[in-house]
């Protein structure tokens, strides 16, 4: 009986019950910190009172046997309580050196069946953390791509960024599986999404029984769509036409229309972009760019995605200062320059045409002679 | 639980092998020991994804529990008699608890609601925030709903056109730098907006996120309407025993976060000074004192961030209030702009209340329907809508640049003698 | 007989002819120079050949007489030859010192009858050199202002850094009467423009007559314009009209059509633009940016534009540091300080709200808190 | 010249105080010297603007010579009977020779023309760059063209939708940095395209403009559709021992241009190598040696602006075409945009002209009444206008940074399978 003794709107559980003892005391009073390791962060507080925070990767997509080992981890050492991270990590609380050597020798130990680690631990300082990242083909109806398994391929091939210091700085990986970009995607220093490259296709037979004609019209931002009227089995039905050569592949008009399919196995694939940074450290919030603009979709591995994300990571990883994140070191050295090094081809896609594209073009002669300029003797007319 | 079947999916099985946790595995275990089709079915159709690269869901389904507008998405697949026990496969948000602190025995009670009623396949956490439980069939949401609420003390989270559920980042909870109380702020504000929360009312999705300082790690600036940083408006406070240790070479820079690579012995001047964006701070080697002009600090951080035993953000803190943050759909994607530079923050936070409000108000009342806060603001003009819309004052923090075009929309109050002009005159004075 | 043996197409005369001597045998072949005074630059070539030249301001307005002086000055002791700069100075060539002595005596000694200089010598280096302008009223038919006489109230006033080097950079300032912008008002370091602030009268009557209605529609940029039609005197007239909270005064209209005048004494005025620059050097060509929406039409020697220009003028010069141009200075210290600094009132109109303006938001939390913040604790609702 | 009259100005007499030189006082001296009723009535319609703070010219006027579509400006007094000399006061454009060199002999029979056939009054020079003679009447104009092409060898600008008379820097005529010769090449351009000049066949006004190196001096970047600007390919020359002239103070920096303040001593460190916007110096105090990374140089000149003497272009020379800048009538200013980075400039610059050529066909055919180069490169996009109308390769160097959203238009020619799906199969692989 479900509908009996109705309770709404309470809202989530109050914080403060789920606080470690701790925490609770040292509220408001931390005084400053220290990664003593990868993954183990040293909290003093003004009273004296430490606590160590032990950040394990997780595949945020996970069962609850998963969170119930987690569970257990946490009564163990930690006196049941346990964190999640902004980044899908876990956290788990200790307050003395000797619990803390032996949770990390505990969750090193946990694999699963086909040896993957099930509690890596990493995630701070100058590494890779985890990558933010959203449902794809597990539970999405618009997806380009897949999200965890392009996720779980490319970390295990970083991994070692994971679990270690040894990047100039924070590098922010994120995966959204269409342009939707349900994450910070458009903020990452580097990230994968999906995109399809195919104009919607119209479904006439069906489409004014399932579809608000003006909302899908609406819908476009380009106004590549107008109304239209098609014979379907002899029948007069009000459907919708695609203007294909002005339609950029959004997918906004399949979110407000099921009669106008999107995917397509053949068009669909991958986009990295980098250099986006939220933090205001040094320099302010700002936008990744796209340098790869279709990358054929891969399962199981993705090998072209993983290849080029680790070399664009390597190649910032030696040339960049420390303390510089993804888009600092570009915006130092020059796109020309990044391009370069990181062997990227840069073709006509990575120019930007849509509404604020003039504040990208270079209205300066301030660029460096990289490989790409050809000096020009003769032009034909 | 009785006969269960495995399909062949030798494509999600290569995801089983290398270090990070396979979901793979996990999915496999579970369904096996749990002898749950749906873990088998739910690898069954991505298998399929994975073969022909082409989602298997159908398009959208709405469902969700009485009296609520959003916390569910419907899903369903669009292989039915392959893999029925997945035939529908709605995930429910849940909201979780001010920066996802838990204790062990409120996540036992939901693993077991979600075995018990769902797939037993979950998100720690959604993009927003969210408890995410993936997978489950429309007879049970109303149940889900019941043990939420009665047994776990737990309620939905937002979907659809209304606000969705807050976020913030650990804030005061363990971090020595919040300048705000995230949590706190974040509980309120989403108990004060049940309504609006759980029944869509808004022209598109409403966003709320807190950081406690401008390090912003919980992505406010970048993904939320509504974006609050904490900040402070005195002096850094230095501690110049720590700076000097630093120096020394004591301390290790940025709390040890570069310790696995020979960045060289720190050195004050390359790594703080000459970084700090403002170029407001000065080292004197031979005092080894460490000055900074406050007036020209920015607040970004950095230099605390290096030597967080030296440095501390000042004593009057507060926060800075930015809005419209969005991903690309529609228009292209925004950053939050700056909309009120400082503002206090104490509890039960009636100034930030009175804001969202008026905000909403306007929004609810002007927004066109799918259009974002920040788009609103784009189309109206950032200057009428801290001017006329929220009655504020137009600062210079408000932009990085004033406008260079000179193509400003004078009002006819602020022109002499209005617009109406007189032709008649006009020619008078000026024969054609 | 004018049409009687047609030369037509010919094309400027060939520069060769013009240059002096000197310049011809070191054509290409300088090597370097030196500013020994304001005004003066000392050429050396690789021949170690020698040429000094001597910079003077000209209102750029001016009659054959004033141009036959020059002639004259050139004669006496350049043989002849003489040139002008891309900003409307005059130049004289010398080779040896003494000619170049009795040549700035001389140049100091013409004055005009209301004891102004005819030949000032100056704008070099780092010095405001002469303000680039355009017709006003004394030529145009568009002008929300005039040109040659704001100009010359200005440079009265500042004339001190016309003839010295003591700015931190050289400071490039420009004038336009109207939003058309004939020079490079949008790029200077400061800049007058000006604006009209009334939508244009539409004048029935005549409109038909002497306006392609359908050219006049399409040239207003924010669609403004709409078609109608009106009864004059009891005749049916072909007009438009136009959506006055739609426009923005930028005066097109009127340019394609003569029944659509938009002048106004009471409305139109000053804008002062400030930060733009042109050269390439340390940082790029930037635009500049609107600080002062409107100032009132003060002839004959706008009082309160001087004034601000020279507030301007002299903050900068006072805390900037040394090469850095107006526009590097605000960026470095942040508009917020630039505003509190110079004392000029922040006001709505300086927010863009034009085609762009989402770039010039601030979206960051990186600000100062200049006096224009205030401490917020409460919102009314 | 018999009566003159004289109005009463005493608003523009104001003008004749202060150290600037007066316009006023040079026409009132010259319309009493020459007896010009011109030059008294152009002064009282001033004062009248002046009054009343309008203009009191009437719009536009089309007049001109005789198989020429431009350089003469037509304008009429709305005071006709008040100022009857300046009842008509049309402009007339002559095109400059190249950076504005002249001699007293030609310049005086210009004077002498004017005298006799306009007011006297003229622009020395208008903003594109022309000799602006001010002021005549209608039935001059053919003399005035007359006596221009046969007795001074000299011909009209441009005006209208038509190719502007070209400009450039001094170049190498006195310049030590000129990397191009400036002045051939506006030479070589403006004969090439008289007839582009001359006769409006463009959407809207095309403008071409020079500068010799990256300073700029002619703002090519600012007003110019079409801008060349000089520059070098390989290292620039450093003088070793001029530089140490520069650090031990024997030599002025940037060439004495800052001599009224004391700056205190130069200092190489803060004022060359920490300015350097791409840090690619380096100066070894122990070798006294400066080093410059040249693959990193941007090319700004600042380096070589401070330390004349010392540092010199490469000579591997030639030039960056940046195109399409305008002010902001209509869509709003532009600055030029990089189109191609290097090119080689040897006389008769055929490449430069064919890719004049082909931008002008592409415009004429494409471009919209009264759209500038700049504004059709938006309107089609950038990439479009590089690759698909000129045929160039898509560069780095073209954008300060790539695009930041992912709205990318495919062409059906670079997608497997094209876009024609079968609605039909999908639903096969996808039941709705
Ligand atoms: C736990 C977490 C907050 C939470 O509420 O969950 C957190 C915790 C800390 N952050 Fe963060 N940040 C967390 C997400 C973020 C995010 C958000 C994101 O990535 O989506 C950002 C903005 C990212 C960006 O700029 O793109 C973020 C930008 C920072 C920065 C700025 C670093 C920079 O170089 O720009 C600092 C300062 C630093 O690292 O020195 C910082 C510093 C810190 C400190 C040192 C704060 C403190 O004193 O406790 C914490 C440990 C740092 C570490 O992991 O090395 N945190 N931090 C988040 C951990 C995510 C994870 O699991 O990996
Ligand atoms: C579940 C989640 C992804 C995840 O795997 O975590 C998600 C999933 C969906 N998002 Fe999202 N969004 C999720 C967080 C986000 C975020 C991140 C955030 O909230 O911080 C964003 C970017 C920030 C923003 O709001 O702009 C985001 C931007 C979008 C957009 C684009 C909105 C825009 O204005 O640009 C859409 C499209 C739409 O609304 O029609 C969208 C639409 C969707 C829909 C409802 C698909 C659709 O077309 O209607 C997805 C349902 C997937 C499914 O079947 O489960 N989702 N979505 C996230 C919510 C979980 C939670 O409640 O915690
Ligand atoms: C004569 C002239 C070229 C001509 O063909 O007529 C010229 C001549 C020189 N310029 Fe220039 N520039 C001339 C207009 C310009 C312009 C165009 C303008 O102002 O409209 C610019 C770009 C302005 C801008 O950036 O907004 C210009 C930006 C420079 C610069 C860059 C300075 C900077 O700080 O950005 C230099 C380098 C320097 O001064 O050290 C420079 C350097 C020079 C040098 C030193 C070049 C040389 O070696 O001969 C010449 C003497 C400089 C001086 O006056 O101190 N010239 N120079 C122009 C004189 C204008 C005048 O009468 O005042
Ligand atoms: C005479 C001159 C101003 C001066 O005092 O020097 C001038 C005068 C006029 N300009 Fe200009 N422009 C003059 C150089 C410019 C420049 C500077 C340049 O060429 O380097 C510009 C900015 C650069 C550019 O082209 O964008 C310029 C941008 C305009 C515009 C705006 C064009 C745009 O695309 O934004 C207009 C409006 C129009 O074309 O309808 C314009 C229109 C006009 C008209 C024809 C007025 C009109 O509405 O039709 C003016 C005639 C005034 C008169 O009665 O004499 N004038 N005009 C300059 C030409 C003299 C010469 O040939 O040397
Ligand atoms: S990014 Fe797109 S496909 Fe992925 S979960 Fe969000 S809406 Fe679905
Ligand atoms: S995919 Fe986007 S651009 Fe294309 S038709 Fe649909 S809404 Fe329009
Ligand atoms: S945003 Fe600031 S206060 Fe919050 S966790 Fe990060 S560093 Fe701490
Ligand atoms: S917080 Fe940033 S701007 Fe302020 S002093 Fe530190 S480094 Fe400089
Ligand atoms: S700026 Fe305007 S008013 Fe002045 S000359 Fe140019 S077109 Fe005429
Ligand atoms: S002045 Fe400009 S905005 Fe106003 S109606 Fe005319 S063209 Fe349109
Ligand atoms: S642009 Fe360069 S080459 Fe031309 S005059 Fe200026 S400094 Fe010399
Ligand atoms: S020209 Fe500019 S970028 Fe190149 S070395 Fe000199 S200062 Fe540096």
């Amino acid at each position: 009986k479900p509908m009996e003794n109705r309770i709404t709107d309470i809202g989530p559980p109050h914080y403060w019950q789920f606080l470690p003892p701790v925490i609770q005391r040292n509220y408001g009073k931390w005084k400053s910190h220290e990664i003593i390791q990868p993954g183990v962060i040293k909290y003093k507080a003004e009273s004296g009172e430490v606590v160590y925070a032990v950040r394990c990767g997780t595949p945020r997509l996970e069962t609850t046997d998963y969170v119930r080992e987690i569970c257990e981890i946490a009564d163990k050492y930690c006196d049941g309580y346990v964190r999640w991270t902004t980044r899908n990590n876990v956290e788990f609380h200790v307050t003395d050196e000797e619990k803390l050597r032996a949770l990390l020798e505990d969750l090193k130990s946990r694999k699963h069946p086909g040896g993957s680690y099930k509690y890596p631990v990493g995630g701070t300082g100058a590494s890779v953390t985890n990558i933010v990242h959203t449902q794809g083909w597990i539970h999405c109806h618009t997806p380009a791509i897949d999200a965890s398994g392009v996720v779980k391929a490319i970390m295990d091939e970083i991994f070692d960024y994971f679990g270690s210091h040894k990047l100039p700085a924070q590098v922010r990986m994120a995966l959204a599986c269409c342009l939707n970009m349900c994450g910070a995607v458009h903020c990452s220093d580097i990230a994968v999404v999906g995109i399809h490259r195919k104009p919607p296709l119209v479904e006439d037979e069906r489409l004014e029984k399932v579809c608000e004609i003006p909302l899908v019209i609406a819908s476009c931002p380009l106004g590549a769509i107008k109304p239209a009227t098609a014979e379907v089995g002899g029948e007069k039905k009000k459907t919708v036409r695609v203007n294909v050569d002005r339609c950029m592949f959004c997918g906004n008009c399949y979110t407000m229309c099921p009669a106008m399919p999107i995917s397509d196995g053949q068009g669909d694939g991958i986009a990295i972009v980098v250099g986006g940074k939220v933090s205001n450290r040094i320099s302010p919030p700002k936008f990744s760019k796209v340098v790869i603009p279709y990358i054929p979709n891969e399962p199981p591995r993705w090998p072209t995605t993983v290849k080029w994300i680790k070399k664009i990571l390597e190649t910032y990883s030696k040339h960049a200062n420390k303390y510089e994140r993804v888009g600092d070191w570009i915006e130092r050295i020059g796109w020309e320059r990044f391009f370069e090094l990181t062997e990227i081809p840069f073709t006509w896609h990575l120019i930007d045409d849509y509404r604020l594209a003039y504040d990208t073009y270079r209205t300066s002669v301030h660029f460096k002679f990289t490989s790409h300029v050809e000096t020009v003797t003769e032009i034909e007319y | 639980m009785g006969e269960v079947k495995k399909h062949d999916t030798p494509l999600m099985d290569e995801l089983k092998s290398g270090p990070w946790p396979s979901f793979v595995d996990d999915i496999y275990s579970y369904a096996e020991k749990h002898k749950k089709q749906a873990g088998f079915d739910i690898m069954g159709q991505m298998e399929l994804s994975y073969k022909n690269k082409e989602t298997h869901w159908k398009h959208g389904g709405i469902v969700g529990v009485f009296g609520y507008g959003g916390g569910v998405i419907g899903r369903y697949s669009d292989q039915q008699e392959k893999f029925p026990a997945i035939w529908a496969f709605h995930t429910v948000r849940v909201n979780q608890p001010a920066a996802k602190w838990y204790h062990s025995s409120a996540l036992r009670k939901l693993c077991d609601l979600w075995d018990h009623r769902g797939s037993g396949i979950m998100n720690l956490h959604g993009s927003t925030g969210d408890i995410i439980l993936l997978g489950t069939v429309t007879e049970q949401l109303e149940y889900i709903f019941y043990d939420l609420t009665h047994q776990l003390n737990m309620d939905l989270g937002g979907s659809g056109s209304n606000l969705r559920t807050p976020e913030c980042c650990m804030g005061m909870s363990r971090c020595e730098w919040s300048c705000i109380d995230t949590q706190d702020m974040i509980h309120e504000f989403t108990n004060q907006f049940q309504d609006e929360l759980h029944r869509p009312a808004f022209p598109y999705k409403f966003k709320i996120k807190i950081s406690g300082c401008p390090n912003d790690c919980v992505a406010a600036i970048a993904r939320s309407d509504f974006s609050i940083i904490g900040t402070w408006r005195d002096d850094i406070r230095i501690d110049q025993e720590a700076v000097r240790a630093y120096v020394g070479g004591e301390l290790k820079p940025n709390a040890g976060a570069h310790s696995d690579r020979d960045w060289g012995p720190f050195d004050i001047k390359k790594e703080v000074i000459d970084l700090c964006p403002t170029k407001c701070m000065h080292w004197d080697e031979g005092q080894k004192k460490l000055y900074i002009n406050n007036a020209e600090c920015n607040r970004c951080m950095h230099c605390i961030n290096v030597m967080p035993e030296a440095l501390r953000p000042g004593l009057d803190t507060g926060a800075t209030i930015l809005m419209g943050a969005k991903a690309p759909i529609l228009e292209g994607a925004q950053l939050s702009t700056v909309i009120i530079p400082f503002i206090k923050t104490e509890p039960p936070y009636d100034n930030i209340k009175n804001l969202i409000y008026k905000v909403w108000d306007y929004w609810m009342e002007n927004g066109k329907n799918r259009e974002r806060l920040g788009e609103t603001i784009q189309r109206i003009g950032l200057n009428r809508f801290i001017v006329d819309v929220l009655g504020l004052k137009p600062l210079p923090q408000h932009v990085r640049e004033p406008r260079s075009n000179p193509y400003i929309f004078w009002k006819e109050e602020e022109v002499e003698g209005g617009w109406t002009r007189d032709v008649a005159e006009f020619r008078k004075r000026h024969p054609a």
